[in-house]
């Protein structure tokens, strides 16, 4: 069957869709999460014998780093295809997603800087991936800063659609030139990602664990669409007849 | 095509001549901010060579950064603004010929008192040197950078924190090589060729991409 | 030839107007009515191509608006509540400046009579700060003569314009649509109109 | 694994606990703040269709 991608575009058909995904990411999350936590925490072998049981961190952190990188990508997608078919729904959906990005942000920043305390001793040392991880965060309030600046909804998803686009061409560059200073000598990562090395039980646990997170990001957006597509749509007729069935 | 973009570039430059006071604040807040430091860091020689590359670029981004503002806001208010993208010219052209004055106006003066700093912070003839190449070719991707958030933030109250918060994320790779350029001239026998070609790099992308950003803002503020 | 197909219009989460359709021929002026907050100013700027219509379409001479783009706005000369002057600059500056930016090569004393005829003789190297609200008004109506654009979108033109410009900026109105100009206006003065036929469009219920 | 073992986490104990708990509590508070959001959001819508229906009459 093909699935007419256009009968969703629209709020009204998209707003009950979105109601029925949001228990089943709901519970999605949770199982896995638990699932993911119980593996990295019991069935992890003594290869985590006591001076590295911090490693345990990483559950947490790679995780939300990956969702903050992907979430930004996903608010860039929505906007894009925003501009593009000038679909209102679709900014709506970017609109959503923006404050979890930024949530899974502030838990990378807190998971690396609790990380580097035990791994290095210090709370920030100003390693590259921790740096970039901050300006994404920056990014992020500044397309959230200006989403909230402009009261007329238009202009505003608009505006933060061109900026989340400006904002994506800019990363790489960024995040080379903070991993990178010196371009004569450039030492790519001079701390080198651990993500090779590691041990089968860690990696299926971590994953497990980005797979909760990814549900949880699934989640979340969700229910602040349906939010955002209240408020906007307020004065249209599903909205008001919707009103009177719960009243 | 030429004389459309001479045109915008000497109306603009006539304007600020019209108004001498504007051309020269960001100038005199570039020294302010740069003649702070060594008030709070401490006037120790050695120190003040440590911090001046960094100091030096600071200054230029928050310089820069404050004469936004003005590049389409007058415009905007008073109906000038509407009538250039209903121009039959391609809109990129007239966003360049801006930038272009905004540059000459707030960006160039920042290099000419370049040596000053130079003077002020003990650095090397040579090093004053470095600094002002890196901030000749570091200034205008500022000011291409910045015309962006100016654009999105068009007519918003408190515009110009919000400007602020936006773009100086993205300022941050010429910070880093602008700044990294001054302090490698300090060390002798450094190779200084990459961090230049490095900052032609980020100007001639500035040069390409932000003016079609800059007007599909524009497009978006003036509707 | 200007036509509007089933334009609709939506500013701050409101449906302005939709399923808009009309037509505009060479030589015709049309009158937009509609109380305040019915979209008179939106439609205008949407047909000049500053407000991005939620969906319709815009064709000049049956080529949709949007692919022409620069061709377009070399047709159009659009006059809002701004006079869209700077203050600083002089009268002459001014217009020279928007000639030049419109493409049309103005030579100087072109210029010099159209500030002449909106009765600016005199004023025409004095800083627009100094002129009156009217003499502001006066400049930036000046524009109309030396430019070569076919279709005029004027919003309100005559709104703080003493009486004698009144009539002055009617004549000029009349004569460009003798000539086979279009003209787009929403005012509450009529024009009395010698050649050309008028339409009227009724916005908002 | 005893309990006390598992709550000491060779001397980490304190650092990962912090970490695996903020992450979540900051999650539960993410999904309540929205999940009230849409309480408040549609309280409202239904308080002004009633008072747009009461202006009707």
């Amino acid at each position: 069957m093909s699935i007419n991608w256009f009968k969703f575009s629209s709020p009204a058909t998209f707003y009950p869709l979105a109601g029925k995904l949001i228990p089943i990411f709901g519970v999605l999350t949770a199982l896995i999460g638990i699932f993911g936590l119980y593996w990295g925490f019991f069935q992890t072998p003594d290869v985590l014998t006591d001076q590295k049981q911090y490693y345990r961190i990483i559950f947490i952190h790679v995780p939300a780093a990956w969702m903050s990188m992907w979430l930004y990508v996903i608010v860039v997608a929505w906007s894009l295809i925003g501009l593009i078919f000038n679909a209102r729904l679709a900014y709506m959906i970017a609109a959503a997603v923006a404050p979890t990005g930024a949530i899974m942000t502030v838990l990378a920043l807190f998971t690396g800087a609790v990380w580097g305390k035990t791994s290095w001793g210090t709370w920030w040392d100003w390693d590259p991936r921790m740096t970039s991880e901050l300006i994404l965060l920056f990014i992020y309030v500044g397309y959230m800063a200006l989403r909230s600046a402009i009261e007329d909804n238009r202009r505003s998803d608009r505006a933060s659609a061109v900026l989340a686009l400006v904002g994506l061409v800019c990363i790489p560059v960024i995040f080379w030139s903070v991993n990178c200073p010196d371009p004569n000598q450039c030492a790519a990562l001079h701390q080198s990602s651990s993500m090779s090395g590691i041990e089968s039980n860690i990696l299926f646990a971590m994953l497990t664990m980005t797979v909760s997170f990814w549900m949880y990001c699934f989640l979340v957006p969700l229910m602040r669409a349906r939010n955002i597509i209240l408020e906007r749509e307020h004065d249209t007729a599903w909205v008001t007849e919707m009103l009177e069935v719960k009243k | 095509m030429f004389n459309i973009f001479r045109c915008i570039v000497m109306r603009d430059l006539t304007l600020a001549m019209r108004r001498k006071t504007d051309v020269l604040t960001t100038m005199f807040f570039f020294i302010i901010v740069v003649s702070l430091f060594p008030l709070g860091v401490g006037t120790e020689k050695e120190t003040l060579r440590h911090i001046a590359p960094g100091v030096v670029w600071v200054a230029a981004l928050l310089a820069s950064m404050l004469a936004l503002e003005r590049l389409f806001a007058s415009d905007y208010s008073d109906g000038t603004l509407e009538q250039m993208l209903l121009t039959p010219q391609p809109l990129t052209v007239l966003v360049l010929g801006k930038v272009l004055a905004h540059w000459l106006l707030t960006g160039l003066p920042l290099v000419l008192i370049a040596p000053l700093v130079g003077l002020q912070y003990h650095l090397s003839i040579e090093s004053t040197g470095v600094m002002m190449l890196a901030l000749l070719i570091g200034t205008p991707v500022l000011s291409l950078i910045g015309a962006i958030g100016a654009a999105l933030t068009l007519g918003l109250r408190g515009g110009g924190i919000l400007l602020s918060l936006l773009i100086l994320p993205l300022y941050i790779p010429i910070l880093i090589y602008g700044s990294g350029a001054v302090a490698a001239s300090a060390i002798p026998g450094s190779e200084l060729q990459a961090y230049f070609s490095l900052l032609a790099a980020f100007l001639l992308m500035a040069l390409i991409f932000s003016p079609l950003a800059t007007a599909a803002g524009l497009r978006i503020s003036v509707e | 030839m200007l036509e509007i197909v089933d334009l609709a219009c939506i500013r701050g989460d409101r449906r302005l107007f939709s399923g808009l359709n009309f037509s505009l021929m060479p030589g015709s002026l049309l009158y937009i009515k509609g109380h305040n907050g019915s979209g008179k100013t939106t439609l205008l700027r949407t047909i000049c191509g500053l407000f991005l219509a939620e969906d319709g379409e815009i064709r000049w001479n049956d080529k949709n608006v949007r692919s022409l783009c620069e061709d377009y706005n070399k047709e159009v000369l659009y006059l809002g509540h701004h006079n869209g002057i700077k203050y600083d600059l002089t009268g002459y500056e001014n217009l020279q400046i928007s000639a030049t930016l419109d493409g049309d090569d103005v030579d100087e004393d072109k210029i010099l009579y159209a500030l002449a005829k909106m009765g600016l003789a005199g004023f025409e190297d004095l800083p627009t700060q100094v002129l009156s609200q009217g003499q502001k008004r006066r400049v930036a109506l000046a524009r109309l003569l030396i430019n070569s654009s076919k279709l005029w979108i004027l919003d309100e033109p005559f709104t703080a314009l003493d009486v004698a410009a009144v009539d002055l900026l009617q004549s000029v109105i009349a004569e460009h649509v003798a000539n086979g100009g279009m003209v787009i206006l929403t005012t509450h003065q009529e024009v009395a109109l010698t050649a050309g036929q008028v339409q009227t469009l009724q916005l908002g219920d | 694994m005893s309990i006390t073992e598992f709550f000491h986490m060779g001397g980490f104990g304190l650092f990962i606990w912090s970490s695996v708990g903020v992450t979540f509590a900051l999650m539960a508070i993410e999904i309540i703040v929205v999940k009230k959001q849409h309480g408040t959001i549609s309280k409202r819508l239904t308080r002004m269709l009633r008072m747009n229906k009461k202006v009707d009459q």
